[in-house]
């Protein structure tokens, strides 16, 4: 068995996750469209699980929108606003996920108008940056909470201020934030909020859109007029119930979760901060400005392909990710490390530890004593002149 | 799967890493063009024999299996014989795609630059 | 407990499929996109359920594309197939699903033409219709297999025939025939197949596009490069992992089935057919025109919306739809029954009865009895010049 | 919920639904533009009272239910006191949304209908 630490690609689905989706499979089997008893029963469901979903985030559960991940909440967001407006222009930020990224170049293809904003060196944005890229013609901010490569924390409330004072519509991706950071849609002045189930505890394929009431969206997936004509599709029950429930659960161990994880996340890196040059992507020192499951390092003068595969592979097996396990040779090294400036070489040699509910101490010595040693393997193996970090 | 087995274990598991237990008659290196890759070969020569082949190497896991396995080959042969070993042997034992024979070149002209300096 | 007879809305999950789901859940926490060893087993149960879906469709699995449902896989067809053509043409069919004809009328509104054709009294188009709609720079053909109210079955391969002589890509919506009739995507000539799991034992939110190579598609949810970059989003294992179980358990059914289904439905309608006036609006003579689970009647003389509330709420409860809970007055009586020709008040007065693998012979028995009856009782309510069958 | 709940059990139970058990004094009939719900109000009367109203109903179940209520109000009371009921009594008893108020319409015409019937 590997050592599991990458939890912000996928979390285990929580076992009470599994037992509630199992019930509902076995017992609502109907389409929460359909009128009769079985559909109302199935429609109920529903209905508590929009509520668990919208107590995580301070809002209201008719204004959530259910759709199969955090993927396609980002599309229905991003396209939606702008196709109810028939274009503008967009504000983003270069470091955000590819979901978000590749949706605006596809607006662009189409007339769209996207400036996306650059990071500082910790990766975060600035809200008077936000602030002075706002056009007259701005339909849209749209700003990930938590960075899914180095857990940097984008300030929110900032920039929701920034915008609600502008009167623009502020998306905000909560993927890799939802059940770990506070997330208030109210105090945090944010006009539509993407989120996805299995990145805690809940079941991949799921997701949502939230969506602050009067916001003008256009549908993008058509048929048969569910959700209210915002998504058509028939509503996938014991999904959305697993969602719910995840929330239900994460909103009990708010108080607790997220600091088990961030000591979790300090032995981590104390461990292995000892490897020769290893830089930390990551804020660790402020614990503000970092999610708290999330530990990115870069190792100069390890090629980051081998130092991948070389834990990936080797025993113990780990399960991480590279930022990007792309060579920085191809200029294809994370895009998030090079936008906070990082060389293509280091950004190249990066690594993502990320953690979860199920986390151990143990884990952590274990995977960091393995990182240490296949560091050191591959240092003894490369020639004289790289033996010492670059 | 094979082959694929074989990579793996070449990387994670060289046997012709380089060692400080002899001393070594000639060195070679290469790197590819956008310096990601690095190779050294070494060569230990008694009587015109290869005694024994050893590599440094930084690069992707590809770059090490393929050094591993050309020292595997030169170790005992002759110089003569050696010079027939062809970058087609390794590319067909490795199974090498399109976008890794780079790597099958960059350990071949480390070899080439071994034994350039080992005729000088 | 209602009797559930609407089996076409959504049939409940079978209950390997959710020890399954159950299994993979709990045994596969990983991403399938990480190229660690959690994500490649991961990777490895969803090729294996692709193998399995591939199978019942006479396909091979790496052309199978995984989305939330028939309704996106619809969306992603024809917005896919026509933003790759920069635009065009598209003929389809009156008495399509929503899912088909909304997603046409959006595409209609970006100067996309769209030729509707009409259908005969049984609901059936006809393949020289199709080969005569086809224009110069018709880019698809959009044609159900099953239509969900009626169960009339459309003769695709002949249709297929048309497109293949035509060189015009044929996209089929098998919602309702997976797992009921054969599907062969070589044999009938299709190049894009949209699929559902919920209506074959599957879980919701589970649905796939079979696309034949070669068929030029523009990806509509746009990030993470998943699936060859044809749909972005983290593939959904478990959903992925049951629907391929439901079409492994359907193959091997496939011979016992449709027969079973079909010789309650025909029960069903011997019973029906004893109310006075009843007309039948699926093809119960020749049971190669009519898909083996549904069958859908019209009682005139008595309001469909007082009869589906008296089906519903009475008892024993029953669980069957209208082909539309709307009233003939306001026109918005099923688009499918008039497309057939049934005026708009035989039309409101129309009642689906769709049978699963679950229905047993005693529900049959009690659902007919319970109809009777009722139609009895609203008849005697009605005022003396209604008494008799319109 | 309990309006929900009367007007499920007056669509499902009508306690007032016409029968041949007597002969009527009065029958008023009217219907909706579009023909798609008729109702007919039966009333029996003696001395100036009303001992017992009846309908047939044809539409959706909000229909029924009006009917069936409308009746039930207007057993054991005078003429004089049974003009005094409003539509608005029912759209209160019922909570009739805006799009099912055309039903209290229907059934009060009805009405209307039977006692310009009774009085000619
Ligand atoms: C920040 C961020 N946004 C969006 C996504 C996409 O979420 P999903 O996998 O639910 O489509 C992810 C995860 O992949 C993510 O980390
Ligand atoms: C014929 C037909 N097409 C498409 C759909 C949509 O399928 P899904 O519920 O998977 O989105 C349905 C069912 O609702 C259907 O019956």
């Amino acid at each position: 068995m590997a050592i599991y630490l990458d939890h912000a690609a996928s979390t285990p689905v929580r076992p009470e996750v599994i037992e509630h989706m199992g019930a509902v499979m076995s017992e609502q089997g109907a389409n929460p469209a359909s009128a009769h008893q079985p559909g109302r029963h199935a429609g109920a469901v529903v209905a508590a699980a929009a509520a668990a979903v919208a107590a995580l985030i301070g809002a209201a559960p008719e204004d959530i929108i259910w759709t199969s991940g955090a993927t396609e909440a980002i599309n229905l967001a991003l396209k939606g606003v702008l196709e109810f407006h028939g274009g503008g222009h967009v504000v983003s930020v270069a470091s955000e996920h590819r979901a978000t990224l590749d949706t605006l170049s596809w607006l662009e293809r189409r007339g769209v108008r996207v400036t996306r904003l650059g990071v500082d060196a910790a990766g975060r944005v600035d809200a008077s940056a936000v602030a002075a890229a706002i056009e007259a013609d701005t339909r849209c901010v749209s700003i990930m909470h938590v960075n899914n490569e180095t857990g940097v924390v984008q300030d929110i409330a900032a920039i929701g201020a920034v915008c609600a004072e502008h009167c623009v519509a502020l998306h905000v991706d909560a993927a890799q934030s939802l059940g770990k950071l506070d997330l208030d849609v109210a105090r945090m002045h944010i006009d539509l909020l993407s989120l996805s189930a299995h990145k805690m505890g809940g079941p991949q394929g799921a997701g949502a859109l939230w969506l602050r009431p009067r916001i003008g969206l256009a549908a993008q997936i058509h048929g048969g007029g569910q959700q209210g004509n915002r998504r058509s599709g028939t509503l996938a029950v014991a999904q959305v119930a697993g969602f719910g429930c995840a929330c239900s659960l994460a909103q009990a161990e708010m108080a607790a979760l997220p600091a088990q994880l961030r000591a979790l996340r300090q032995r981590l890196w104390q461990e292995l901060a000892v490897i020769d040059g290893v830089l930390c992507n990551s804020p660790v020192q402020d614990s503000e400005l970092g999610a708290p499951h999330i530990l990115n390092i870069s190792v100069p003068g390890v090629h980051g392909a081998a130092l991948l595969t070389g834990l990936l592979e080797g025993t113990p097996a780990l399960a991480v990710s590279a930022g990007s396990a792309c060579s920085a040779a191809r200029a294809e090294s994370s895009h998030v490390l090079r936008a906070m400036g990082r060389t293509p070489a280091v950004a190249a040699a990066s690594l993502r530890f990320s953690l979860g509910r199920t986390t151990t101490k143990n884990d952590i010595e274990l995977a960091a004593a393995r990182t240490r040693t296949e560091v050191a393997r591959l240092r003894a193996l490369a020639p004289r002149q790289l033996a010492v970090p670059a | 799967m094979a082959a694929a087995d074989e990579r793996l274990r070449r990387f994670l598991q060289p046997d012709h890493a380089l060692h400080a237990r002899r001393t070594w008659q000639a060195r070679g290196a290469a790197d590819t063009p956008g310096a990601d890759a690095l190779c050294e070969i070494y060569l230990a020569i008694a009587d015109e024999q290869i005694v024994e082949a050893a590599f440094a190497a930084y690069g992707p896991p590809i770059v090490v299996a393929c050094a591993d396995w050309l020292c595997e080959q030169l170790g005992g042969r002759t110089i003569a014989v050696m010079r027939g070993l062809s970058e087609a042997d390794l590319q067909a034992a490795l199974a090498l795609a399109a976008e890794e024979r780079y790597a099958g070149m960059l350990v071949f002209d480390a070899l080439q630059d071994a034994l350039a300096n080992l005729e000088t």
